[in-house]
């Protein structure tokens, strides 16, 4: 076991058990900061995974912007005078089973198939490359998410200001 | 022939009626009503012509020159989709022996009903309008060559005769009109299946030579149209033909109404207006027959064969359950509704004769029925309008008060139980001799002949209890006839007893036809010999 | 004269009575002096009736007479050849006759009515009906084919109908019509099936072209059974019509119609028609036929005998001898007496027309009281009634000097003959037991109503002998029931032109095998010109006729004696035999129970049936064929029926079935949008399940 | 990729380049409209207009755009075709319409200060939409639909007049996220399996022997998920009453006609482009054996019209009873994708030109009644036919057309479709379909019934619409009769479009 | 242990996936059901990174994975933007209570 598997465990361990922190806890806030240390987590893979640019942007995007945003969510709709910041579950019984058996049947599929994978090269950096694809073969799919994010904008500004009365 | 389109005038001219009726403003009550019947009086004008200018030794059925008054143009066409070539649909019109009575019968039946109609008062403009639409539906059905026309027509009717029913009809309408809506478009969305297994199992050729997939009714008689591998091609040896023929023959049965599916009808014709029932009894119901004798002989004419006994099983079921079930009604209409039952069973069984007096007289009954029914619904919207009740036993006696009235029942009832000298005697009569004939339903119709009986039991029985006896005192109010209703009442009077006496006037035209088709359905086939008869 | 002539002469004559019908009927509220052109007419008919006979009798004695026309045209019909139904007339001796006899009743009878009827509301209606009918027997009369035949066979039992039940008003009269009518109907099916079973084999429904195919040995469907069939089927009509065992109930019921009526219809006519019907297709009548003929018929007048005597009712009475005498006429066809059968169809005519108007006028004077024990003494209020009557009484119970006694003693000698030819004893044994009781019982009813002391003195003071227009008809009639007309010697029925020159019985046209064997066509005898089957047969007959002649003398007047007994000197007193042969008694009194048996058997049988159908067709074929009655719940629901047949407990699986798949998809659209993610989910697993690639 | 890849691509997009441009300008124009922003509806309208005439300009135009540069095989990201133009210019028209539909509603006229955010997000909601079309990568597919389905999660409570409008917004949005998430993952592995993220890439390594089924199976049924989940077939099709119910019925309309709609171009092109190996001489698509679409898809269908048309039975909101018989009606149309030809594809295209018509109208009526009365339910249309005669009218002919009876238009889609089956031997399903056929029918009567069959209520109100709104009646209307009678004009364009590119 | 190869990064991921389904299927709070929403992205994205690089793919892996991220970005903004919505409607955001849509 070399320190690369060492590392994979760790990240893996931080992913996977704040992760279920995530979405067994019952304060909102706390749930919060385990979403923290999962994507952090899965950051962690990224690197190992040799994707350093993606790291960056996950780490960047997702914990710079979607958690704050979160947060903001978690803040903007409780009132923390009065209510403690507990969310109640559902559907226990039936989520368990079926999430899984889903587990269940997505491991085994995947243990059970025989990936065509080849050794893993060396790990180059990847941002110009990414730069590169993103105008000229992805150019396209890069337009379109700028439209995606201006009308996502536009979008959820429209529906979340307060309407003048 | 005629140098004027006159079968489509015939259809369409109800259309052209609707549409000024609907340009009228709503409160024209009168002119709405003159303009309805003048466009059914055109048709019975034309229908007139028609009659005059037919030629009687024209066979048609399936033989496309022998067709009269033909209007054939192609209304679809879309050259070249995919593999399947070209499609197209003709407007098919023309008429032969089998469809022109029936041509006849709904020019005068609604022009009846519009009489009829005169005392409707709500929403006359929506009435009259949906009437017309309904008149052109029924017409279309009886001249329409070409199976996709033919299911056009078919199913406009549906929409009409529920808000006829819907709208002016009595206490449960709403359940009869829906009922009857539910049943009928039960029975045609599997006529649709059959006709789309039609359509790709038998080619035309066209004049240039080309063949093409057909939905011309004379062409899917042409067993040398089918093709190799059609669902329903008779040489393909795994074709569910026969099925077809069940689905297409259900559809057809609800129509009739054939047990069990006549469930609709009673309940329908209770609740309807009488111009309405009239129209369904006297015009709708005989689609049905028709709808047989159209399309499902001559295309199946095989699996006809094989299935005349349990055609003439139902036919035989239909009189004396109707029969039966008449003779329990405590209410005027609903037991004229069970009788329709009764009588519709006889055009069942003389089809299942396969021969030329049943079929001959299967169709003329269909016209008898048609007149019969009619004016027996019409007299009793007469009592009706007068009392509004139908309670049998409410009555009693009115022959002293309404004696003129009493004259025409009379004349009515008994044509319905099979008078000689009244029309209904003369096709019942026909369709025994032709059923008789044949050996594997002679025994179904020997019990059949017990309709005669009982038939005479319930219709007697009802005479008696509204007309004979002591004058109920709660009716010595009741006026007997006016103008108008012996307007209505005269002419299918005049009809009955002329066809009773006359009947040729009727089965001349039918009966070149006719043979033509009893030709057809015995060809071909070297183990089975109909009688003919 | 020309042979179109006589058609001509004979179409004139069956329409005149419809036309004046029609006239009548559509302009009778508007001219109330309508029906003296409908008695003119039926007068005028009569003229030109008694003209044909003449002629044809004298011109034309041996042939028949037809003329036809195409009714329909089928065309070249498919493995048939030509097909065609065609109408027409015939005219033969016994055509002429009866066109005379049906003629001269009808004219009678509306003389009679002018007076009896007159006052009634619908008076011109009354007429119009007369002609009607009469027009609807002649039709049967003169018809050529088995079509015509059954079409005014119906148009009879509607004028029937109508007549009967003249005077709606009374619920009996209209019970009486109906009863009439759907009665026949049973007889009419039976006729149906059997014209169906011979057009079926000979394409055509004309009785010569029939008969000459049966004599060329062409059978239906290839069997003699069907042939033996087709000829009982027909009987049956004529068992209907003639109010033969079973279906005879109708007669006595149908005398709520008006006296008249019941003269004209239920005595002379209509009722002979079966008779008549059964004369047309004796040739082909088989063994087996003819031999359910004449039992049925012996039966009847039996039956019919039985309970005459002890009916109370003057009408009933007469209806019950009626239908005794009918099957007397049915029997001897039966037996192969045709001549004689047709004789007595004549005979019975005038006097038990005779009767009935004279039981009219009886009724008349006492002002509609019909009860026999309400009368007596009559005789000397009534004194020409009396008389007739009593002359009718003499024929009909078979006296000497009558034309009773001819015809009766023919039948009777008939029955002898075919006892001693085929062993069926029984048959003549009826027939003079019959003869018996109709004395008797036809006594028993001039007695206790002439004779005697008045029992109603208010009535009896104000009866009084009826005018001459109600008179002149029972002189006439009367005057018909004597020998003289027939023949000239009283003891000989076959010495006179009637038997042996105008009727003469028609050579059979069965197949021989299926033929009696006295039947068999070795060597046709004759006596006195009358030509009957065989030699044995007219050897049997006549050894026959004396004994028949002695037997039926002493039974008739063992009968008479016997009513005298009774009645009118009293040395025997009735209510004690009654008593002493209670149940029979009571058997007789009602009817052998018919009435009750049909009313229990029969008709509330239907009634229910016919109840539990319609109950059977609202709930279960309507539910269940209701589109696999998964919409009918839905279309219930619709229209807010759903608890009414929830509460009916009309609730079937599929229904039910239907209804819960409806409502679990309702029931899983919880509006919790994570519910909905559990069923997707599963949903996912579930379609990974299904398709499953191994 | 290099610059004339670029214009090739650029020219072979036009109609969405145009759709951007004028998303922009609305944009742009919302900011400087700052006060009067009555024209933006008229640039809105214009845009459209302007990408539809390209698009009839240009019908044959085909090919592939952005084509990866170092990829061996010519596929691009974008493949052009009639297919996908036929139902890009069903989603313009159907966007012209709710252009009206949003003019005259109610609703929407109360939001109308924010009338440029709301084209801006309709034009998201169509741009989404082309590229769903016409996309074949996996990648593009997904950002499609996510660009489509923002847009149409905020649209659905754009108002926030009511809870229910923010209620099937946040419905919408948690069902759409959880469903495109689940399609992502499928398409990660299908990625992992294949290598590749592009249709007909996906196609060629289909053919080659080795394949992990099970892996595959489960990837494609993820991604069906997230396919069902936007054409809203069953069991997928959970959120669609809801928010068809709670949102805007001009979106609900266009909901229910465009959004499906490209859902079911994405469906069949995913199908058609890479599972289909061969195409035969009778135009039968012959699939790889390997995962058994057929099947699949008659399941679905079957399900799926069963279940819209069982629940519409009870439904008292006309809105939502609509909303089930869409489901119903995306069972229909399934049925026509199941058959597996070009006669399948000929039923479909011809069932959704005519849908677009009926459904539309019936929604348009619905909204114009809802505005006047302030409800949708059934029992408010008491006598409607009598208070407001023409919309009673068109509203009995689109239903009518959506139970399929002659002579209406909705009668030929049934007819092609039943034609379709027939030919392929499907003869037990289209029984059930004909049955659910019958049922379909009472819950469209029903309407009838309390239109014209019971008598006009207190409640009951008269609708009298402006001009504009009986001319967008009409023109809907009239086509479905005439198509009814003549549906020549509808068969011939169908005809033009069935190619779909594909190796 | 044996080494760390594709399949461990694809058990990570799927366990993510379906803590991801668990926690949007019970949390009653719509945000906490947003933050499942985000561990399903995140599985998948793990899934694209994973293959792009042990299938030797090329950075479209990277790219996808990219992709993904910014738009699980866009997503969550309108998702919260519609969830202050619905706090401002209904004064809660508890998914399992905002049912008046239904049947």
């Amino acid at each position: 076991m070399n320190i690369y598997d060492i590392i994979f465990y760790l990240f893996a361990a931080i992913t996977l058990v704040s992760g279920f922190f995530v979405v067994s806890t019952k304060n909102i806030v706390h749930a919060g900061f385990y979403l923290l240390f999962t994507l952090f987590g899965v950051a962690g893979l990224y690197v190992l995974l040799g994707a350093d640019f993606i790291a960056i942007v996950q780490l960047l995007v997702y914990v710079g912007g979607i958690l704050i945003l979160l947060l903001f969510g978690v803040m903007l709709t409780n009132k923390i005078t009065s209510v403690d910041l507990r969310s109640g579950t559902s559907y226990i019984i039936p989520a368990v089973i079926g999430v899984g058996i889903l587990w269940g049947a997505l491991t085994a599929v995947l243990f059970k198939t025989s990936w065509r994978s080849k050794a893993p090269s060396g790990m180059d950096p990847t941002t110009s490359e990414i730069g590169r694809l993103l105008i000229t073969d992805y150019v396209l799919v890069f337009e379109l998410l700028g439209i995606l994010l201006l009308v996502a904008l536009i979008g959820a500004a429209s529906i979340a200001r307060r309407d003048k009365e | 022939m005629l140098g004027f389109p006159i079968l489509t005038l015939l259809t369409f001219i109800p259309v052209l009626g609707m549409i000024v009726v609907l340009l009228l403003p709503n409160d024209r009550a009168k002119e709405i009503k003159y303009t309805s019947l003048l466009a059914t009086g055109l048709q019975v004008v034309l229908a007139i012509v028609l009659m005059m200018n037919y030629n009687f030794n024209a066979g048609g059925v399936y033989d496309e020159s022998s067709f009269q008054f033909i209007e054939k143009f192609r209304w679809i066409e879309i050259p070249g989709i995919s593999w399947l070539g070209t499609v197209k649909i003709d407007y098919f019109l023309g008429v032969d022996g089998l469809s022109t009575p029936m041509v006849l019968l709904t020019a005068i039946i609604s022009f009846i009903a519009t009489l009829s109609s005169w005392n409707i008062s709500n929403s006359v403009k929506g009435y009259f309008a949906l009437f017309l639409l309904l008149d052109t539906g029924m017409m279309g059905v009886f001249v329409a060559l070409d199976f996709f026309l033919f299911y056009v027509f078919w199913e406009l009717m549906l929409l009409p005769m529920y808000f006829l029913i819907g709208i002016w009809g009595g206490p449960r309408k709403e359940y009869a009109a829906i009922k009857f809506f539910i049943y009928t478009l039960f029975g045609s969305v599997f006529m649709l299946l059959v006709m789309i297994g039609l359509y790709f199992s038998a080619q035309e050729t066209l004049v240039d030579g080309s063949k093409v997939f057909t939905f011309n009714l004379l062409a899917l008689m042409d067993q040398s149209n089918y093709t190799a591998d059609g669902i329903l091609s008779p040489f393909n040896p795994n074709n569910i033909r026969f099925i077809a023929y069940i689905a297409l023959f259900a559809g057809f049965a609800i129509k009739i109404p054939m047990f069990p599916f006549h469930t609709w009808l009673p309940d329908a014709h209770v609740e309807a207006p009488t111009p309405i029932s009239v129209i369904l009894a006297g015009v709708l119901l005989k689609m049905g027959t028709y709808g047989i004798l159209r399309i499902s002989y001559p295309i199946f004419p095989e699996i006809t064969r094989d299935l005349m006994w349990y055609i003439a099983l139902f036919g035989m079921i239909n009189i004396i359950y109707g029969a039966l079930c008449a003779m329990a009604q405590k209410d005027f209409k609903k037991l004229i509704a069970y009788s329709s039952v009764s009588h519709m069973g006889y055009v069942l069984l003389g089809m299942a004769s396969l021969s030329t007096t049943g079929i001959n007289g299967a169709i003329l009954q269909m016209f008898n029925h048609g007149t019969i029914t009619a004016m027996l619904f019409l007299i009793v919207g007469v009592i009706y309008d007068r009392s509004h009740t139908r309670g049998l036993d409410d009555f009693g006696g009115l022959a002293t008060q309404m004696p003129v009235y009493t004259g025409f029942v009379t004349i009515a009832f008994f044509a319905a139980i099979g008078l000689p000298g009244l029309s209904g005697w003369v096709s019942e009569a026909l369709v025994f001799v032709g059923a008789f004939g044949v050996d594997i339903i002679r025994v179904l119709t020997m019990i059949s002949a017990l309709g005669i009986l009982l038939g005479a039991a319930y219709m007697l029985w009802t005479l008696q209890r509204i007309f004979l006896g002591k004058l109920n005192e709660k009716w010595n109010q009741l006026a007997d006839l006016d103008k108008r209703e012996y307007a209505m009442l005269v002419p299918l009077a005049v009809i009955i007893i002329f066809l009773g006496i006359y009947p040729s006037a009727m089965l001349d035209i039918m009966n070149t036809s006719v043979n033509s088709l009893v030709d057809f359905l015995s060809n071909g086939s070297a183990n089975f010999t109909l009688s003919g008869l | 004269m020309q042979e179109i002539t006589f058609l001509q002469l004979s179409i004139t004559v069956l329409f005149l009575p419809l036309l004046s019908f029609l006239i009548v009927i559509l302009y009778g509220k508007k001219f109330p002096k309508l029906y003296l052109l409908e008695t003119g007419s039926i007068i005028l008919g009569f003229a030109l009736s008694v003209l044909l006979m003449i002629f044809k009798i004298s011109q034309q004695l041996n042939n028949t007479l037809s003329f036809n026309m195409t009714w329909i045209d089928f065309g070249n019909v498919p493995m048939l050849g030509h097909l065609k139904i065609e109408l027409g007339i015939m005219l033969d001796n016994v055509t002429v006759l009866m066109l005379f006899v049906v003629y001269l009743i009808s004219m009678l009878v509306h003389i009679f009515s002018l007076e009896y009827m007159r006052g009634d509301r619908l008076y011109n209606r009354y007429f119009a009906y007369l002609g009607l009918f009469t027009f609807s027997m002649l039709g049967i009369v003169l018809t050529d084919n088995l079509l015509m035949m059954y079409i005014f066979w119906e148009l009879v039992g509607l004028s029937s109908y109508l007549l009967i039940g003249f005077w709606y008003e009374k619920k009996s009269a209209s019970d009486a019509g109906k009863k009439a009518f759907i009665v026949n109907r049973v007889g009419d099916i039976g006729f149906f099936l059997g014209i169906l079973i011979i057009f079926s084999a000979y394409n055509t429904f004309s009785f010569a072209k029939v008969f000459e195919q049966i004599g060329m040995g062409v059978l239906p469907f290839d069997s003699g059974a069907w042939l033996t069939a087709a000829g009982i089927l027909i009987f049956m009509g004529a068992v209907g019509k003639s109010a033969q065992f079973p279906l005879h109930v109708w007669l006595p019921d149908a005398m709520e119609g008006p006296t008249p009526v019941s003269a004209l219809i239920h005595a002379a006519t209509m009722v002979a028609a079966g008779v008549y019907l059964v004369t047309r297709v004796f040739v082909m009548l088989t063994a087996d036929a003819m031999l359910i003929i004449a039992v049925v018929g012996a039966f009847t007048s039996f039956v019919a005998a039985t309970i005459a005597l002890t009916q109370n009712d003057i009408k009933k009475v007469l209806a019950y001898s009626t239908v005794s005498q009918l099957g007397y006429m049915i029997m001897s066809l039966g037996v192969g007496a045709y001549a004689f059968a047709f004789f007595h169809l004549v005979t019975h005519a005038f006097f038990k027309a005779c009767l009935f108007l004279g039981s009219g006028s009886v009724i008349h004077a006492m002002h509609h009281e019909q009860d026999i024990r309400n009368m007596g003494g009559l005789r000397k209020k009534l004194p020409i009634t009396y008389l007739t009557f009593l002359i009718s009484t003499l024929a009909i119970s078979g006296v000497p000097l009558t034309s009773g006694f001819l015809s009766k003693d023919g039948i009777l000698a008939g029955t002898l003959a075919f006892g001693s030819l085929t062993g069926h004893w029984l048959i003549p044994a009826f027939g003079f037991i019959v003869a018996l009781m109709t004395a008797f019982y036809m006594f028993r009813l001039v007695i206790v109503t002439f004779h005697g002391v008045p029992k109603n003195k208010e009535k009896f003071d104000h009866a009084h002998e009826s005018p001459f227009v109600m008179v002149m008809p029972l002189v006439v009639l009367s005057a018909l029931s004597l020998f003289i007309w027939y023949t000239p010697l009283p003891h000989a029925p076959d010495a006179g032109w009637f038997i042996s020159d105008w009727v003469k019985t028609p050579q059979t046209v069965v197949p021989e095998n299926l033929r009696f064997d006295f039947m068999k066509s070795s060597a046709p005898g004759e006596i006195n010109g009358e030509v009957v089957h065989s030699a044995s047969y007219t050897e049997a007959l006549h050894h026959a006729h004396y004994p028949a002649m002695a037997l039926s003398l002493i039974v008739a007047g063992l009968g008479i004696l016997l009513a005298f007994l009774m009645y009118q000197w009293k040395k025997i007193d009735p209510d004690l035999v009654a008593g002493k042969v209670k149940p029979l008694y009571d058997f007789s009194l009602n009817k052998w129970y018919i009435d009750e048996f049909y009313d229990a058997a029969v008709i509330k049988f239907t009634l229910k049936f016919s109840g539990f159908l319609a109950w059977f067709d609202n709930t279960i074929i309507d539910g269940i064929v209701n589109v696999s009655a998964v919409i009918t719940r839905l279309a219930s629901k619709i229209v807010d029926l759903f608890d009414i047949y929830i509460v009916d407990g009309f609730v079937n699986f599929s229904a039910f079935i239907s209804g819960f798949i409806g409502l679990s998809f309702r029931r899983m659209q919880t509006g919790k949008v994570q519910t909905y993610l559990v069923f997707v989910v599963f949903s996912i697993l579930i379609l990974l399940i299904i398709i499953n690639p191994f | 990729m290099d610059l004339t890849n670029l214009y090739y691509s650029l020219r072979l997009i036009l109609p969405e380049v145009i759709v951007s441009v004028a998303l922009l300008i609305i944009v742009i124009a919302d900011l400087i409209l700052h006060r009067d922003k009555k024209s933006i509806p008229y640039i809105a309208l214009t845009g459209m207009l302007a990408a539809l005439a390209f698009m009839i300009t240009d019908l044959a135009q085909q090919g592939f755009a952005f084509i990866p540069s170092k990829s061996q095989h010519m596929f691009g990201m974008v493949a052009v075709d009639a297919f996908g133009t036929f139902f890009k210019i069903l989603i313009i028209i159907s966007s012209v319409f709710i252009v009206f539909f949003s003019n005259s509603s109610l609703e929407i006229q109360k939001v109308s200060d924010r009338i440029g955010e709301y084209y801006t997000l309709i034009y998201g909601m169509i741009l989404g939409m082309m590229f769903m079309i016409s996309a074949s990568d996996l990648i593009l597919i997904y950002l499609s639909i996510e660009l489509l389905s923002l847009s149409s999660y905020v649209l659905a409570g754009f108002t926030k007049l009511r809870d229910r409008n923010s209620e099937a917004s946040l419905k919408y949005i948690i069902y759409g996220a959880v469903s495109s998430g689940i399609m992502l993952f499928g398409i990660s592995i299908l990625y992992g399996i294949s290598g590749t993220t592009n249709l007909m890439a996906l196609n060629k390594f289909f053919q080659s022997p080795e394949l992990n089924l099970l892996t595959l199976s489960f990837s494609l049924i993820l991604i069906f998920a997230g396919i069902g989940y936007k054409i809203s077939a069953a069991p997928f099709h959970f959120w669609t009453p809801d928010v068809y119910e709670g949102a805007p019925i001009a979106i609900t309309a266009y909901l229910s006609v465009a959004s499906k709609a490209a859902g079911f171009a994405l469906l069949i092109r995913f199908i058609r482009t890479s599972f289909v190996a061969v195409v035969d001489a009778q135009g039968n698509w012959i699939l790889f054996d390997f995962f058994d679409w057929r099947s699949l898809l008659i399941i679905i269908s079957i399900l799926t019209m069963t279940l819209g048309n069982f629940s519409a039975l009870w439904q008292n909101n006309l809105k939502r009873m609509l909303a089930y018989s869409s489901i119903a009606h995306a069972g229909y149309i399934l049925l026509g994708l199941a058959v597996l030809s070009v006669h399948g594809l000929i039923a479909i295209m011809v069932y959704f030109l005519i849908y677009l018509l009926m459904n539309l109208g019936a929604f348009f009526i619905v909204m114009l009644i809802a505005d006047k009365s302030g409800s949708e339910n059934i029992d408010d249309y008491s006598g409607l036919g009598y208070t407001s005669p023409l919309l009673g009218v068109a509203l009995s002919i689109f239903l009518i057309s959506l139970t399929g009876i002659p002579p209406t238009a909705g009668f030929i889609a049934k007819l092609y479709l039943f034609i379709a089956l027939v030919d392929a031997n499907m003869i037990a399903v289209a029984v059930i379909a004909l049955l659910n056929t019958v049922v379909s029918l009472y819950y469209y009567v029903r309407v009838l019934k309390h239109m014209y069959l019971t008598k006009p209520s207190a409640s009951t109100s008269s609708v009298r619409a402006v001009g504009i709104n009986y001319a967008v009646v009409l023109i809907l209307t009239i086509p479905v009769i005439l198509f009814g009678l003549y549906f020549t004009p509808i068969l011939e364009f169908v005809k033009n479009c069935i190619s779909i590119l594909s190796i | 242990m044996i080494e760390v190869g594709l399949t461990h990064f694809l058990i990570v991921s799927s366990a993510l996936f379906s803590f991801g389904i668990y926690g949007i299927i019970t949390r009653k709070n719509a945000v906490m059901v947003l933050m499942g929403i985000e561990l399903i992205l995140n599985a998948a994205n793990i899934n694209f990174v994973a293959f792009s690089r042990y299938l030797n793919l090329g950075l479209s892996g990277q790219v996808a994975a990219l992709f993904v991220i910014i738009l699980a970005a866009a997503e969550a903004a309108i998702a919260l933007a519609i969830v202050l919505n619905i706090y401002k409607t209904f004064d809660h955001v508890n998914v399992d209570e905002i049912e008046k849509l239904k049947e």
